[in-house]
This record gives structure tokens, sequence and C-alpha cells, in this order.
């Protein structure tokens, strides 16, 4: 079963200090690759804490690890995730006379893998 | 720099005082590194957050060579040459970066675009551009920080996650930072913070305001309306999440103040809506000075971003996406911007100074960095570089190139390097492929001229 | 090796030196004007040409924080005025855009296609001034100098208020030192904290109370920083803006702010921003005919007149209360303000001036009057304020209409007659300014006030920075485009033709001080800015071509 | 018989194409058209190396093969007619005053920019930016009309103050944002914040759009003057249904944060 969510990349201290360290190493790529999502939405998606997860927007497909956050905090149908490589492929090309596309505000299908 | 500021402790360790950490736009300038001389490595740095510690405690150099050339090792000479024969031979050159890296670098590299006819941007474009192109509609009302230790009793923070991504904001600037009218710190002010979802800085703050995702607009609209005392639609709870209470509540906290300031983050300039939702914010502050004193200032988040947007406007009278095809300047966001060049397909070479648009761009214009000759300055190793032709390994600015570097509110630091590297500054490598850039543009338009005139003779 | 130049046949204008246009020589020899050079040298044939020394710009913005955001702001304005790149033979100039705020090399190149060869910018928060210094350093061929903001300093408030007037000059000497800056300016001095931190409100008498500061008033301001400068000896004086810029009844604040010197000297900037009689929030008259005797009669006082030209021009101020009450005036949305911490407030809109509008009309024929009122051109100099009453290159034609009464009465004729009614008529506008007094306003008078020993004439020991027109009827025309245009004896135009480039000095003064003033000072930083005490001063790295202006003392 | 422009070779890069606009070309023979400037990127080249130059110039020029690369056709054209076969780069039509240009295909961004009269129509769909002003600029297009067959992008008629624009297929977001006067008909779905910001003016949809907080429902009515532009857009070739030029409008006013003069006509079914 997919969902249509919003995805918002953003900056965290992790990605922050895993990025100092280097773009190649476990710290960043664990942490641009692990999405936040609303604990109930992973219940009724059947989604586990730590279980991989595929997030399919118009432009392209990546497949990351979930962890789940209070509904208070996240609101359902959210899902954020640091920046990184991964949500590039997540970007369209249209940047509306902006000079970037929308980076923070992503459509996806959320799906569990598996 | 001084002498004064740079004491040798011990034998092998010295200290420099009061420099400055350039991870990200809050540039602190209160570093006390410790430097062991021997190893040559910092080994403290005292008043630095969890970034800037990473930044500096894991600053090592890695041996690198001095360029590379399809992937294989090379001299700087021959990456400055192969650089050169790139952007002479380029009808369509892209210089994009320019954030973690000097003002005299970026001053350097303006002229270089300006020679070769390029186009030039910064990572503004990925940042706070919208919010250039918001000040360009309405402008802005806007103050360094300390005005706002010292005065600002309403803070609010706008889809911003500074807790994370500036770690010293709130201590320096403006929660528990105390000023000449806030001496009691965070007892002196109101801290509001909107946002989608519950972040890191939200527990400083006394309300938090969750707005519905991609409805930071209508609510900053719904907010002018009743700061000009006009009426707002009833569904508006519904539309935003927020309810006219609470709307009303903020309203008067604003209004009533003595100094307000709203921070924004790129949960405003990135989402949909971009530069109208700057807009919308700016304009909210400027409004509000019918009432009382009020600031609205983005949150940025490079080291010297601002610094960027600084030298190219003085330079070219734009602050980003300029175009020097036609012999002199032309700005044109959408247009002229890296990530439009580059998904285009326009581009047909590209320099990247200090920036990795190969891991933060879009797959299509990745796709496309791949297709031309890119050339690369940085000191580690990237997505961009692994994709270049041509990329050259400079020093750290801040820890081994001094210089300066502008504060997110444009408040110009000299910068304190504190080690040697064997490597160059990326102002010196920008200067020697300007050389010879300049060498190669002469020879070519003899060769030209020479060639018009056989094809007139002819 | 010393390269020479001799310029021959040219009529003459250097009233520094009583020469009023005859037929001299002008020797140069290593940037500088020399009595002799030998008989074998380069030599440039001036006849039928006007020969006088650059153009000294005592007042402009064209550096720094606010002109920058000020280009930022208006990328519309820059869009239809652009300047293409020259490959030249020896050196390539850079690209740039015009409009009323260019671009740094526009701007250099401009002021010396112009016949400018020093400019001063005239307003700098002191925490700002390494950006003003790095924009000027990219301001290609002329020299240039800036002032820096002490009007709203919030520690020297303190200090005031306690009466450590000592302390005040030696703040005054390092603030002045440390941003490598030239004198003090004031720009509506007490007017900040009001602003910042009071609602948005301004302060309107000299005897005002200051918020926060009871036992301070803008007058006590006024009074000890020209004290603190006269006892310093900086070749320039308190350069002021008054408090009251464009408000109805404002003349009596400017008439106050100059007796309150005392027989001391200042200098009073676009004095005709603060010339207008009627009632505040009423429509503004004309009092240049007392601000005129005023400075006529008293020597201290010196004044640029801040004229304003018709057409676009770009409001940028420190005086952040005023842009603020511009824009009920304005068309254009965009306002912007930015606040420097314990320094300085900045406005800045966008902005136009036009014929038909009274106001526009009037503060144009203000400005002219000023002109033609004054008795002593050496201390009623040239100016618009630029960009604010309209920009740099707008003089040539400032300077035709001083020089040409039919062309002023056909412009008189043009703007709102309600306006000028009663200014037409008078006697003064028949009055024309010879060639003699045009050089005194635009080069000698500026130096002078400016205490530049070396610029504005053409005597030995000068810096060889010369203009030298075609002369012409359309004095527009001869103002706009001289034939030839040598800085530091380098020609630069040639012909009409920019064949050089060149990179003009930082002009600065270092006062001296007691090194015992950073204690008092340094606490200060440490708790209300946010930058440490020791990265505060410009360090020496950001200084290249510079020369230092000694003080009097 | 007009001057005809077939396109020999694909640019590798966009090329700047002010000269091709009937005010530059006319009264020129076919050499010295060839000789005119192109920008290719940053080097300077000729009409005649990417383009087969024929015909006769007699003010019509058509443009043959993929033009859409070509940049800035039509600049500041006052009359005459440019028909454009393929599709068009950015910026065709700006600052024009007079004339018409027909795109039989699509064309890309900046379509008509601060135009001050003439016609452009697009007859496959527009970029972003129709008819707007440039960033900064405070007034936008000042006349004319631009007709868009197909769907266009965001901010169309960014602050115009007089004319028309009218899209046959969808707009984007900010669709008629900052109007000072002047007209934006969208037949199909237009995006979010429409009008934002709107002094006065008229922005119709035939379709439903959630209008901002700060507009305010009238009234329904059967606005007159719209018969008279839809049946000129009928004449015009967009597919104008009966039923909308018969029909009753949902009339919003707006912007209340601006002068609250402005209005949305949304087709009431």
């Amino acid at each position: 079963m997919a969902e249509t969510m919003i995805l918002i990349p953003g900056r965290t201290t992790k990605q922050g200090v895993g990025l100092i360290e280097s773009k190649f190493k476990k710290q960043y790529r664990v942490a641009t690759t692990t999405v936040e999502v609303n604990v109930e939405d992973m219940a009724r998606l059947g989604l586990k804490e730590g279980g991989k997860v595929k997030m399919r927007s118009a432009d392209g497909v990546i497949t990351v690890k979930c962890t789940g956050r209070k509904a208070e905090d996240l609101p359902p149908g959210i899902l954020f995730i640091a920046y990184g490589p991964p949500t590039s492929k997540l970007m369209g090309k249209d940047t509306a006379a902006s000079g970037m596309p929308l980076s923070k505000h992503l459509e996806v299908e959320l799906e569990r893998v598996n | 720099m001084s002498a004064a500021t740079e004491t040798k402790t011990e034998a092998n360790t010295k200290t420099v005082e009061n420099a400055t950490c350039t991870f990200c736009g809050c540039l602190c300038d209160d570093m006390v590194l410790t430097v062991d001389v021997d190893a040559h490595k910092i080994t403290k740095a005292k008043n630095a957050c969890v970034l800037g510690k990473a930044l500096f405690l894991s600053h090592e150099e890695e041996d690198r060579p001095f360029a590379l050339i399809d992937g294989k090792p090379a001299t700087l000479k021959e990456g400055v040459e192969e650089a050169a024969q790139i952007l002479t031979n380029a009808r369509f050159p892209m210089f994009y970066g320019m954030s973690d890296t000097t003002c005299e670098a970026q001053r350097q590299n303006v002229a270089l675009v300006d020679m070769v006819g390029g186009t030039i941007d910064s990572t503004t474009s990925v940042c706070h551009g919208p919010t250039g192109m918001a000040l360009q509609g309405v402008g802005e009302s806007t103050a360094t920080l300390g005005e706002i230790k010292n005065r600002a009793d309403l803070v609010i923070y706008w889809g911003g996650n500074p807790a994370e991504s500036l770690p010293r904001h709130f201590a320096r600037y403006a929660v528990t930072a105390k000023g000449m009218y806030t001496p009691r710190r965070k007892k002196d002010r109101t801290i509001v913070n909107v946002d989608v979802r519950r972040t890191k800085s939200t527990p400083v703050a006394d309300i938090f305001i969750q707005v519905k995702i991609g409805a930071d607009f209508e609510l900053l609209w719904a907010l002018r309306a009743l700061v000009k005392g006009r009426k707002v639609a009833p569904d508006i709870e519904k539309r935003t999440g927020v309810s006219l209470e609470t709307m009303q509540d903020l309203v008067e906290r604003m209004k009533n103040c003595r100094y307000g300031v709203l921070f924004f983050g790129m949960g405003l300039s990135m989402t949909r809506g971009r530069h109208f939702n700057a807009a919308a914010i700016l304009s909210l502050a400027s409004d509000l000075n019918e009432y009382t004193h009020f600031i609205a200032t983005p949150m940025r988040g490079h080291g010297n971003v601002s610094g960027a947007d600084m030298v190219v406007s003085w330079q070219t009278g734009y602050p980003f996406a300029v175009n020097f095809s036609r012999g002199y300047p032309k700005f044109n966001p959408g247009e002229f911007t890296a990530t439009d060049m580059f998904a285009r397909g326009d581009a047909d070479a590209g320099l990247i100074l200090a920036a990795d648009p190969g891991s933060n761009f879009s797959q299509y214009a990745i796709d496309h960095m791949k297709k031309i000759p890119m050339i690369v300055l940085d000191p580690k190793l990237t997505h961009t570089a692994k994709l270049a032709k041509v990329a050259i390994t400079t020093s750290h600015y801040g820890i081994n190139t001094g210089g300066t570097a502008y504060r997110s509110d444009g408040v110009p630091i000299e910068l304190r390097p504190c080690l040697e590297s064997k490597y160059p500054s990326d102002e010196e490598v920008i200067r020697a492929i300007y050389k010879r850039v300049e060498q190669l543009l002469k020879a070519k338009k003899k060769t030209k001229s020479a060639n018009n005139k056989r094809r007139k003779a002819a | 090796m010393g390269s020479t130049l001799r310029i021959v046949n040219g009529r003459v204008y250097d009233p520094a030196n009583n020469v009023d246009g005859k037929t001299r020589d002008i020797c140069i020899k290593d940037g500088k004007i020399v009595k002799s050079v030998p008989p074998k040298t380069k030599t440039i044939d001036a006849k039928g040409m006007v020969v006088m020394p650059g153009g000294v710009d005592i007042h402009c913005h064209i550096a720094g924080a606010k002109a920058n955001i000020a280009r930022k702001l208006q990328p519309d304005d820059h869009r239809r005025d652009v300047m293409r790149r020259l490959d030249l033979k020896k050196i390539n100039t850079r690209s740039g855009t015009g409009g009323t705020v260019p671009s740094t090399f526009t701007t250099g190149y401009r002021y010396a296609t112009m016949g400018y060869t020093t400019a001063m910018e005239a307003a700098v928060p002191p925490l700002l001034a390494r950006h003003t210094i790095e924009e000027l350093e990219d301001t290609p061929v002329i020299d240039k100098g800036f002032y820096i903001l002490m009007g709203n300093n919030v520690l020297l408030y303190q200090m005031l208020q306690e009466g450590r007037h000592e302390e005040i000059r030696n703040a005054v000497a390092w603030w002045i030192d440390s941003t490598k800056s030239y004198t003090t300016k004031l720009v509506n001095p007490g007017g900040d904290e009001p602003w910042k931190g009071h609602r948005n409100a301004t302060i309107t008498q000299l005897n005002d109370k200051i918020d926060g500061f009871e036992q301070l008033t803008p007058r006590k301001i006024i009074t000890s920083m020209v004290s603190a400068v006269e006892d310093l000896g900086l070749p320039h004086p308190v350069h002021i803006h008054c408090n009251n810029l464009g408000h109805s009844g404002n003349y009596k604040t400017t008439l106050e702010t100059m007796k309150a010197a005392d027989g001391r000297r200042i200098h009073v900037t676009h004095i005709q921003f603060h010339s207008y009689g009627g009632k505040p929030d009423e429509n503004p008259t004309s009092k240049a005919p007392a601000i005129a005797e005023y400075i006529n009669n008293n020597p201290n006082i010196s004044a640029d007149v801040g004229q304003v030209m018709f057409g676009k021009s770009t409001s940028m101020t420190a005086d952040a209360p005023l842009a603020w009450m511009l824009t009920r005036y304005s068309s254009d949305q965009r306002w912007v303000n930015a606040d420097t911490e314990c320094e300085s407030g900045c406005g800045i809109i966008p902005f136009a001036y036009q014929e038909h509008v009274y106001t526009h009309a009037l503060q144009w024929a203000i400005g002219l009057e000023l002109f033609l009122l004054s008795k002593d051109p050496w201390r009623m100099v040239l100016s618009t304020d630029h960009p604010n009453g309209g920009t740099f290159t707008s003089y040539p034609r400032l300077i035709r209409t001083l020089m040409d009464k039919e062309f002023r009465k056909e412009q008189m004729n043009s703007v709102n007659q309600k306006a000028v009614a009663k200014i037409k008529r008078a006697h003064h506008m028949e009055r024309e300014y010879t060639l003699q007094e045009i050089a005194i306003v635009t080069r000698a008078g500026p130096a002078r006030i400016l205490g530049l020993k070396n610029k504005g004439h053409l005597g030995p020991g000068a810096d060889a920075d010369i203009t030298i027109y075609d002369e012409h009827e359309d004095k527009e025309l001869m103002f706009s485009a001289p034939r030839y245009v040598l800085k530091d004896g380098k020609l630069i135009i040639d012909n009409h033709e920019f064949k050089n480039n060149h990179e003009g000095k930082l002009l600065h003064v270092s006062p001296d001080y007691d090194e015992g003033i950073k204690d008092v000072i340094r606490p200060f930083v440490e708790d209300f800015y946010t930058i440490k005490f020791d990265n505060y001063a410009v360090s020496d790295n950001y200084i290249h071509h510079h020369e230092v202006i000694p003080t009097t003392k | 018989m007009s001057l005809k422009l077939t396109l020999k070779k694909k640019p590798s890069v966009p090329v700047e194409a002010e000269s091709i606009c009937p005010d530059v070309m006319e009264g020129l023979d076919l050499k010295q058209i060839a000789a005119l400037p192109l920008h290719h990127g940053n080097e300077q080249v000729t009409v005649g190396d990417f383009f087969k130059v024929t015909g006769k110039s007699n003010g019509e020029i058509r443009l043959e093969g993929d033009t859409s690369r070509f940049k800035m056709v039509g600049d500041s054209m006052s009359r005459g007619r440019i028909l454009i076969k393929g599709s068009i780069g950015q910026h065709v039509g700006v600052h024009m005053s007079g004339g018409e240009i027909i795109v039989a295909k699509n064309a890309s961004d900046w379509v008509g920019p601060e135009m001050s009269g003439g016609r452009i129509i697009v007859k496959g769909n527009a970029g972003h930016m129709v008819g707007c002003a440039y960033r900064g600029g405070q007034v936008g297009v000042t006349g004319g009309e631009i007709i868009v067959h197909g769907n266009a992008g965001n901010e169309i008629g960014n602050t115009m103050r007089d004319g028309l624009i009218a899209i046959g297929g969808n707009s984007g977001d900010f669709t008629g944002v900052g109007m000072l006067a002047g007209t934006v008909i969208v037949l199909g779905k237009m995006g979010w914040r429409n009008g934002a910001a709107m002094k006065r003016g008229t922005i119709v949809s035939m379709e439903d759009a959630e209008m901002l907080p700060t507009f305010t429902y009238a009234c329904s009515y059967r606005p007159n003057f719209l018969r008279l532009y839809l049946r000129h857009l009928r004449d015009a070739g967009l597919p104008i249904k009966d039923a909308w030029i018969n029909g009753s409008y949902h009339r919003w006013s707006g912007d209340s944060i601006a002068l609250n003069r402005g209005e949305a006509l949304i087709f009431d079914r």
C-alpha cells in the first residue's frame, strides 16, 4: 500500500557533523537516508522502526530507512529527512523562474519495502 | 592578523584567539583554538558548538593530489592549464558556489567570469535567493544581530530550526543572550516558533504555532490583514490549522512589543510560494512599523554565502544569477541560476568554487554536469569533484586561509587562520586561472582577427 | 625613473593659486605637478581647451552596506544602463551596471570619464567600515575616503552623559584610526534611539532629551563632537546632516545647529534639504536666503548644497526615520530599514523627483537659490548628495544650470509654477557662475574644506589629477565629456576615449590616541556588540594603495 | 511572400536573437539580413550562421525549425508579424509595442514581459512569467494581448497594468499576482494564491479556485464586458463555450491587503 505524503528535507546537526567528516562516510550516509514518519502513519502502513521504505516522486525514487516521530511532533502525512544526495533524486527540474526547484515540499508516495 | 592574539603556550602548541568558525551563517568569532603544531592538528576549540567542534577538531588535511584531471593525479599547473583551456573554449560556462570561501576569492571569481563572458550564481539561489527576489519586490526592514540582542523583546522563528542548523543563535543573538535592554535574557523576551512540525527549536518557544504544511503564505497573509485591521475569511483555521484567536493574540503581541523580529528559514523560501512567502514575511514586518519597530531577517546556512551576495552585488549590481555573455551583467533568476542552466542543458562548461551541487542539485542538473567539462575547487573530495574533469585541491578558508567573510546580517569579519596548508587558497588558484585565460583569450582574439583579415582579403 | 608630461597652451583655472583662465604650462613628474620638466617631454596640446584640477566630490554615497542593499534592491534600475567590459591594450576594464546606484567599477569609471578624481563616501557605520573599504578597493581610478557615523553611537552617549570628554576625544580618535576613515559624520544626532527603541519616533528639537539618556540632547552631541574633532586636528571638521531633514520649518534647526558650533568649524551637508520654511506637515517654503545669509556671514561654516535634480533617484540615508516618512510620498512599494547595533540606522527607498510636483520643484529651486545667493563659493560647494538628490552623473547639467541663466529660466518655466513663483523673480536669479567659480565649487573648494592639500589645485606638489575640457557654449556637454583626464599623471581619458585603468588611493586619517581607551571600549563592545573587540578594528591587511592625511596637531 | 528563416543547425547553447524582429529586418536585403548579429552564448555570430535566409523582407518573418533555444525573438517589436513554426525560447516579444507574434508550438518562460501593445499567440503551452514584469519592476504589461492555447506556468500577468492575457488551459500559482489593472482569463484551473496583492484588475477562471483569505465573496452576476472578451477570444481560436458567455460568475473582491479594488470572477456552474 502506498500513500501520498509531503516530504520535508532539512538540515540536522547529525547531517551537519557528518558532512564535515565526509559525505562518503557512515554518519552522513545514515543521517541522509533515514526518514522520520508519524507513528500513526507508520502503524497504518505497517512500517517498523528501522524498516525500509520507498519514496517515489514524479522525478525519482529512493529507498531509505524509517524512524517514528510522535504525532504531536510530526503531523500525519508529513515526512522529514535530512538533506543529502538521496533527496536530490526526488527534486524536479522546474524552478518556476525562482532559481531552485521545490526542495522542502516534495510530494512523494511512501511505500513499505518487502 | 595581529600578533597579540596568537600566543605560543608550549613548545609544540599555540593558541589562536578570536578566530571565526565558518561553518554556518552565525560566523561566531569567539573561538579559542589550541593547535598542536607538530601534529598539525587543532586539539581544542573553546566556545565552538557541536558543528564548530566537528569542523575544527576533525580537520585533517587529506593527502590528496594537488589536482585531478579525468580522475588522474596531476600537478596544480596542469590543473590550472586544463581549467583555463576549458573556460577559454566554452560559450556558456556556468560559475557556481562561493559560499564556503573568502570574499577575496569571490572577487577574483567574478573578475574571471566577467572576462570569459560566463554566468555566475552562488548557493544563495538554493537557500535565500527567493528572499533576495522578495527584497526586490517589497524591500525589507532588517538589523544587525547585536541590535536584536540588545533590544528585541519579541522574537519569532518561522520555518527554520536554528537549534540544529545554527546552534548558537539562541545564546549569542536572540533568546538567552544578554543585551542592553534585555538584561534578564529570556525573561525579557517572548519567543514564538511557527513551523509545520515540532523541531529541536520548539522547546525554547513560549508560544508554538503549528501551521498546516503549505499554508505559511495564507497565515502570513491573514496576519497582514489583521495588522491592517482588515477581515479575514472565516475558514482561515481550516486552511491554516491556526485559530483566529491565536492569530489575533499574535498580532496584538507584535503590535505592542518594543522591538520585534521575525527570523525565517528555508521553510518559507524553499516551499511552494518561495519568493512570495519571503515577500509576505518581509511585508508583515514592514507593515508592523506603523505600530512599533519591527524587523525580519532570513537565517542563512553557509559560512560566507552572504559574502557571495555582497561581492556579486557590488561588482555587478545584482546579487546572484548574473550573466556576462554580452560583455555586461544581466540578471534573471530562473534563466541564469545554476540549477536551471544545468537542468535545462544550457551550460557547456562549469566552474564550481567551494560548493557541492553534485550532491544537492536535482538529478536532471547532475546528469548534465556529467556531460560537460566541469572544474571544481574544494579542499575535500565531493560528489561534484567525482564527476569533474578537473578537480583542484585548495586549502580550507578560515582554518588555513585568512580573508573576509560576511555574517548573515552583513557584518564583515576578518578570519584568523590557525594552520598552514600545502594547498593553495581558492583565491590563488582563481588568480592563476585568470592569468592563463587572459593569455589564451588574447591569443584567440589575435588568431580570429588574422583569420578575418585573411577571409576579407580572399 | 620618472615619467614626465607637459600640458601646453591650455587656459588654466586654478583658483587656489589665483590663476583665472590664463594660458600656462602644467608640468607633471611621477604623478605630481612640478615646476618644470626637461624640454624634451611628451606634451598634450590643450590649445582652445580649459584645464582644471580633477573634480572632488565632498559628499556622495557610493560604497558600503547601504549602497549595496540599494543595488540589490533595484535590478529594474540597472537593466537599461549597462557598462560593457573593455579590452584595452594594456589592461581590461570590468563591466558593470549604472542607474542611480552603480556597481563599484562603473562608479569609478564614470567619475573619471566626467573628470572627477576624488570622491568621499559620506556615511559608514564603523562596524561596517571593512565592507566599505572592500568596495572602495573595487572602485577604480578615483581616490576615495569615507566618514564614519558617530551621531548615534551608544557608547559615546554613555561617555557624554557622564561628562567623560577626554575619553570621548580618545574614543573618536580610536574609531577614526581603527576604521581607516576620514572624519566623523553626524546624521540626525539623537534620532536613532527613539527610532529603534520607541515606536518609530524621531527627535525634532536640538534641546530634546534623547530616550534612555536623560542628560543628552542633540545639541550636546554636536558640540561635543565639534570639540573632539577640533582637538584632534582632523583635516575635515565634523560633517553634519542636521536634524529634521526634509521637514517644513527645518531651517530653524539648521540655523541653531550652525550657531551651536559657536564659531568653530563645521561642515553642514546637503543644506538644501535643511532650508525649508513653513509649518510641519504642511507644504514647505524657501528659507534659502536666511540660510545663505548666515553662511555668508560666518566663515566657520562650510556647506555643500545637495541639489535636487529631476528624474530617478534613490533615497538612502542613515536617517532612518526620514526614509520612513518618505514612504508616504513614494509610489514604489519598496522600503528598506537596516539598523546597525549601537551605531546607526539606515533607510532606503527608490524615489523620483518630478517637475510638476510642488515640493520637488521647490527643492530644486532652493538648491539653486543657495548657489546663487552664496557669496563665498569656497564654502558653498556643489553636491547632489548622490544618489539622494540626483546622481553624480547629473553634475554637468547642474553646472550648466548655474552658468547659463537662459537655460535656468527655461527650466524654471517648465516646473511647478506655484513652487517657483517668488523665486523666479528674485534678483539673484540673474547671476551666472564663471568658470573660475565652477572650478571652486567642484574642486578647489571641496579640497580645501576637506583639508586635502594636494588636491583641487595645480601648483607644484599637487597630485597630477587634471581634467582638460574642450571649451564649449553648452556647458553640460563640455563638463560631461572632458577631452583628457589624468589621474596621478596617468592618462585615463585620452582624446575622449577611455584608455587606461588605474587604482586610486584610500585617503584616511590616523590620529593619535591614548591606548588606554581600548580598555574603556573593549568591555562595551564585548557586552553589547556581537563581534569580539579584537575583531573590530580594520587590520592593515585591508589597506593596499592608500595615503594617510596628516592631522593639523 | 514573406521572409523565411530556416534553421540550418541547432545551437549548442542558447542564442540571444533580438535581431529577429521586423523592425530590424525591414528594408534589408537577404545578404544584410544574413549578416545581422546573433549571440551564441558569449560568441557573436550572424543570422546566416544559423539560418538559411530566403524570401523577401516585407514585414513578415517566418521561422522554421526547432527554435526552442532562440531567446528574445521580437524584442521591442512595434509592427509586422513573426510566424514561428516550431517552439520558441525565453523572452519572446519582450517589450513589444505592436504587431503580432504567432508561435505554432510551445513558448518558454517570459512571454511578452513588459509589453505595451501588439499581440502574441502561443498555440501550445507557455512557461512561467507570461506577461510579467522582470524582477524588481513595479509595473508589468501595460497593453496588448497574449493568448496561450495550452497551459501556462506561475505568475501570469505579474503586476500588469493594462491589456489582456488569456490562457486556454490551466495556469500555475500566483496568477495575476500584484495586478494593477487589466484582465487575465484562465479557461482551465488556476494554481494557488491567485490575485495576491492585486490592487485593481480582473482575473477570470472557468474552474473553481480557492481564494486567499483576504478576498471576499461579493455576489453572483453576469458581467457584460466578459461576453465581449470571450467572443473576442473565440474569434482568436480559443474553445469558448456558450455557457461561459451566457453564464453567471461569482465575484470575489480583493486583495484587502492592497486596495481591495480587484476582482476574481469564477464561473458558476
